[in-house]
């Protein structure tokens, strides 16, 4: 599963870049990038919206696209470990910092025992919002428990909280439903909630392991055309953009991925 | 009981058209038993399905029991309350039997008692009963699909025959019986037609159902009714399709130089050994070349086809004589070749 | 995942998919069943020809199938939320599920009642049995076989339809395959649920085409006549 | 050419056992027509179908032009080419038409004609060429669902017969066809047969059909054949079902103290005037109650119900006089009470 | 998002829900139909009565029909690249996607064949035709008019999945719908895809209406006889 026949992965600086993304932030802000500064650069960029985590990463390893922007270290190890792919971080991007929003109680102290929690169902963001709680003393995790923290990782759960697994974009829409809900950034805004504002607490930027960044097969990284598109991505402009647009629900994280 | 007024009915098909019936007025007289005849295509089962509304007539109007079904009908499918009304008094036999597949038998019988609201137990009564009458008595438990052509036929009657109806349409309900059952279901039309005055409106290809059951007939060609009348009325009428079809006779002279004489019975004499009589009176050898006939309460109804020694002029006397008995007397234009077998149309032709 | 981790969520999400699926398909044939009827009856050559019922009824079943299950589920949310309570757990997805089954039921009734042989309908017709007396003894018992099917094809959809129910948390087997399986690379957890997928879609086929077939076989076999 | 020998059939449904066949040994001899009777549900269709091997016999063979179809058909259900061939050979007109609804009445008739091969030309030529003989050239291109009854009939017969069979099965082929049809298809198979050698073993109710067409017939109750024969065969067995169904006669004597006799004509002798003889020679009136005859190639063929004056010992003489003409004679127990009418039965049992 | 931006998304998205749709309808069909009739021949009382085939195809088709389509998509990635070349697109979801609606459509065929009389099977063996002539003479031209249903029911199945099929980059208005309106709030976006999608499932519902009700319209209207 090396190169294969599609345009996708030809090297050269002429051909156009695939990069596979999910739909928010991460293809929002590959197609600025694409509309406003790439052509200057001199680089092709085509977009390719994935709905889902497994297969952009199976799509760049079997070359069916070049690079792509949607996952986080933690996610990243995991799925080469467990699939045996060789998927390299390029550059960091942005971090959608998870929050505890609710319609009901005003701060965490408001939530009562035995109160609903929705928290996401996909591997990474459910991982994360188990930790957040757990930083914020709403419960204690087992010892050992990794990225991968599900509901049957708690290991002492004073509020006697009970845990709703829901889609990710799902959240949001269900907040009259439960107590309070982990919500990503950019689901919040979408659904007009200020992370800034609305949050009842929210992921720390500094030192998150869980910024998002460009990932591509090892051995790409020098690709010419990966390397002008990590300098676009952590320019000036791309981070006007985002703080613009997100407000908050996503934050620039720029630099080199820790290895 | 039934009268139908300018009946029409066309069907389109791609572009054709079919003129099925094409001004057809019939009337029905209460409690009798009225066959319809006619050639494969005549528009027989048109006209039947026409008298209950299954198929709305083109133009024209039909009345049963009093009550203008037409008028009724309205532009719309739905039958009203009022045309369900009368439906529920008129049985009806298909010719395809139309069973419910998922039925038993007896739940096939059942299903007008059901539609009429009858109690359970009186349903399964009446549908046994029923079911006994037609000889299926020890079928009630079977489906559709286990049974012969016959015996599907015969839990069509019986169905059309659980609700009571004071009208009776069977389009050929006995076809694909045999000669004793067909006997057996006629008698149970006859008896309910004597007993409770059923009006019974039934198609046949069948003569004999004709001769056995029907008081009036009618002759369907081409979507017109173009005989019609009582029985006897018909057999009466020189140069009748109806009454030679009923009565067909048939044969050829055994020599050439003979007459050949057609004589119809018209029950209406009492019976008479007109043969013997006429032998002995004029000291003739008579050969009975076909006959069909059959004695009636002491009356003879039928045809016979005789043959007398000598060419016509010298039978007119003979023949005369068989005129004065009350007998229709036809001579037969036979030229002395001998047709072939089984060829019977020809034969009619020629004795018309 | 070890068995003994996995074990104590397998129950649950059996549970809940046969859950889901019996209350949603019980939902689907309670109205699809009608619908499809009524787009039979109200058909040009129908019952009770009426080309705007039959245009109506006919666009809504068309727009429940236009929409993508996850897209009806959110759509459905108020909806759901003021009949349930609540728009997150199984008792909550069987609500768009039914909204999904009951179109896809009620366009499969309506292919099994249009092979009902005109001729019964008359039967009953001449027999004085109106509308509804014909839909009741004849066109539904004659096509009971095609129906139970159509059930059958519906409930087996269903089935399917939960693995995204996952999405407002009702869990069951689908979601266990994708959520463990699928996105956590479980392949152990992934193999089991699949094949207890497996055996559930053939328990429903099976009981189906049994039911079905025992229906169809008073009626349709031929005899010797 | 076809030969049945020990058929058993027997249909299980819901524990039930029906055993339609119980042993039917029939010989049917190549170019002869052979027509089956019996009452509903007697096994004649199952008997019919077993011959194609359409339906699997319980046990017993059946070989049709020298081939044993049983031993070829072996276990599966699948006929291999073997049987296939030897069923191109069998044409089958069904009961209830069978007619694919999706095809126009000439592809209808086409069908076996691509089943054979036969290129597209030649297919049209032929069917067209049988849809002109069974009366239906110009609905060749409507669909079944346009046609009569009858008219669904002539397309099976049509369909049948144009693999040029070298057997033709009939299931009830002409019970849904009015007599003048019936007579022309009957004349169709007819010609058939006596041009081309065509076996025919036909199945009906109606008794016309086989004095029309048969050389031979079966009579068949409850799964077996109980009386089988040459036509003129039957006729000359005394007591014989068949006969009695061929020929009926019926009628109740017009006063009491009158002897009832049936005379049954066998067709050996030549066309005698033996009424009138009789009448002359022993000056005697002779009522003719009922009667069912015909003359065929100068032979008369049929049954007569006649009534002499006084009782049987009177007439002793007269009785002489017509057994010694080759009549076979049967003094029927009439017992002088009038039977009600269309009781036919209760008049054949007392005929017997 | 505005109606400029929308506008050029949506003609292409159109276009690759039809091509979607369109191939793996056809190759459904193509292998469906084929499945369908196996299924009703290898059944017991069928003309091929063969248990061992019955089940296993019968197996195929119900394992086909257990999987969740994303994971069906998943475990498909292999075969796939190997047919299409490569694992994304809208060329890649149809094969995933014409492998889910096999099984689908063989079920619909399977009931669809199930309701030819006998008669007819009957009337074609007299003529010495064999399991293939009853085939192509009887089973599939008589039961066309429910074929056709089952075909357009497959269709509008599939306009579903496409949304899925998403996941693979596949484009697609459902694929549009779920992005714009479910994951980035767009209600706009959501509101005119989901038109668009009415539109197109009620084209697909009504011509394969027409054409079922025109085949059907020859054979199964009554006549008076
Ligand atoms: N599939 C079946 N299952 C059970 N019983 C059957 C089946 N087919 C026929 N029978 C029974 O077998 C017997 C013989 O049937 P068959 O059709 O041969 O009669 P038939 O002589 O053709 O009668 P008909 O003149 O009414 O057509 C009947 O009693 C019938 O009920
Ligand atoms: N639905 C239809 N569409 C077109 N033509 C039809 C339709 N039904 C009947 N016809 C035609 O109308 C004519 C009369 O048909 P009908 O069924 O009344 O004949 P019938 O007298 O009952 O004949 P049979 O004795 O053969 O049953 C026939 O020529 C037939 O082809
Ligand atoms: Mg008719
Ligand atoms: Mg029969």
């Amino acid at each position: 599963s090396s190169s294969g026949g599609t345009s996708a992965q030809q090297k050269g600086t002429d051909a156009s870049l695939i990069v596979a993304a999910s739909p928010t932030p991460h293809a929002k802000i590959l197609e600025f990038v694409r509309d406003h500064l790439a052509a200057k650069a001199g680089l092709k960029l085509e977009v390719r919206q994935f709905t889902d985590y497994v297969l952009p990463n199976t799509a760049t390893e079997n070359g069916d696209v070049g690079a792509n922007f949607f996952q986080h270290k933690p996610y990243l190890d995991d799925f080469n470990k467990k699939n045996g792919t060789h998927i390299v971080p390029v550059v960091n991007v942005e971090l959608e910092p998870l929050g505890l929003y609710s319609h009901k109680a005003k701060s965490v102290k408001d939530i009562k025992d035995g109160a609903t929690i929705a928290v996401p169902n996909d591997t990474t963001n459910e991982g994360r919002a188990f930790k957040l709680l757990a930083a914020n003393g709403l419960l204690t995790l087992k010892s050992g428990t990794g990225n991968d923290a599900t509901p049957a990782s708690v290991a002492d759960n004073p509020k006697h909280l009970k845990f709703k697994e829901l889609e990710a974009a799902q959240l949001p829409r269900a907040l009259d439903d439960v107590d309070a809900a982990i919500v990503n950034g950019n689901y919040a805004i979408g659904d007009n909630l200020n992370p800034a504002k609305d949050a009842l607490v929210l992921e720390k930027a500094e030192g998150n392991p869980y910024a998002n960044f460009l990932a591509v097969k090892d051995g790409n990284q020098n690709d010419p055309r990966v390397q002008k598109l990590a300098k676009l991505l952590n320019s000036d402009a791309v981070k006007q953009y985002i703080e613009q647009t997100f407000k908050g629900a996503v934050v620039p994280a720029f630099g080199k991925p820790a290895s | 009981m039934i009268t139908t007024t300018g009946l029409r009915k066309v069907y389109h098909s791609r572009g054709r058209e079919t003129v099925a019936l094409d001004g057809v007025d019939l009337h029905v007289r209460e409690g009798e038993v009225f066959g319809v005849v006619g050639r494969s295509g005549a528009g027989k089962s048109t006209l039947i399905r026409c008298v209950n509304l299954l198929e709305r007539p083109t133009s024209g109007t039909v009345e049963v029991a009093g009550t203008d079904l037409t008028a009724l009908a309205g532009s719309s499918r739905r039958a009203n309350a009022a045309l369900r009304a009368a439906r529920s008094q008129i049985g009806m036999v298909f010719q395809h039997f139309n069973l419910l597949s998922a039925r038993t038998v007896q739940d096939n019988v059942e299903l007008p008692l059901e539609i009429l609201g009858v109690s359970g137990r009186d349903r399964s009564r009446k549908a046994l009963e029923l079911l006994d009458l037609v000889g299926l008595a020890d079928k009630a438990k079977a489906y559709p699909a286990q049974l012969s052509g016959g015996q599907k036929q015969r839990v069509g009657i019986a169905r059309a025959l659980a609700g009571d109806p004071k009208v009776l349409l069977s389009d050929e309900a006995t076809s694909a019986l045999d000669p004793e059952t067909t006997r057996s279901i006629l008698q149970l039309l006859r008896d309910l037609n004597q007993q409770l005055g059923l009006t019974v409106l039934l198609i046949t290809h069948e003569m004999d159902v004709v001769k056995a059951v029907c008081d009036s007939a009618a002759l369907m060609k081409g979507g017109r009714v173009v005989e019609s009348g009582t029985v006897a009325g018909l057999l009466a009428t020189p140069g009748s399709e109806l009454a030679q079809e009923l009565f067909p006779v048939g044969g050829e002279p055994s020599e050439e130089g003979r007459t050949v004489v057609d004589l119809t019975f018209h029950g209406e004499a009492a019976t008479q050994p007109v043969i013997s009589q006429l032998a002995r009176t004029y000291n003739i050898d008579i050969s009975i070349l076909g006959a069909a006939m059959e004695t009636i309460g002491g009356r003879q109804v039928g045809r016979m086809r005789i043959e007398l020694p000598g060419r016509f002029e010298e039978n007119v006397v003979p023949i005369g004589f068989l005129r004065e008995k009350g007998l229709q007397v036809d001579v037969a234009p036979v030229d002395g070749t001998a047709t072939p077998k089984a060829d019977d149309a020809l034969v009619k032709e020629a004795a018309k | 995942m070890t068995w003994d981790e996995l074990q104590p969520m397998l129950l649950p999400a059996c549970w809940d998919t046969v859950y889901m699926v019996l209350w949603s398909a019980a939902i689907a044939v309670l109205v699809g069943l009608p619908l499809g009827v009524l787009l039979v009856l109200t058909d040009s050559g129908g019952l009770l020809r009426n080309a705007a019922v039959n245009k109506v009824v006919g666009a809504i079943v068309n727009v429940g199938r236009s929409l993508p299950f996850i897209i009806l589920m959110v759509a459905l949310i108020p909806f759901t939320r003021y009949v349930i309570g609540t728009s997150i757990g199984a008792e909550a997805a069987i609500v768009p599920l039914a909204v999904g089954a009951i179109p896809f039921f009620a366009r499969l009734v309506e292919t099994a009642i249009r092979e009902v042989d005109h001729g019964l309908v008359e039967a009953v017709q001449s027999m004085g049995g109106g509308t509804w007396t014909v839909v009741r003894k004849v066109l539904l018992p004659e096509a009971l076989p095609s129906l139970v099917s159509g059930l059958t094809t519906t409930a087996v959809a269903l089935v399917g339809y939960t693995a995204m129910a996952g999405a407002v948390g009702a869990g069951g087997l689908g979601d266990l395959a994708i959520r463990y399986g699928y996105q956590r690379f479980e392949t152990n957890v992934m193999l089991i649920t699949l094949v207890i997928l497996v055996v559930l879609v053939t328990a429903i086929q099976l009981l189906g085409d049994v039911a079905a077939r025992t229906l169809a076989r008073r009626g349709k076999k031929t005899s010797g006549a």
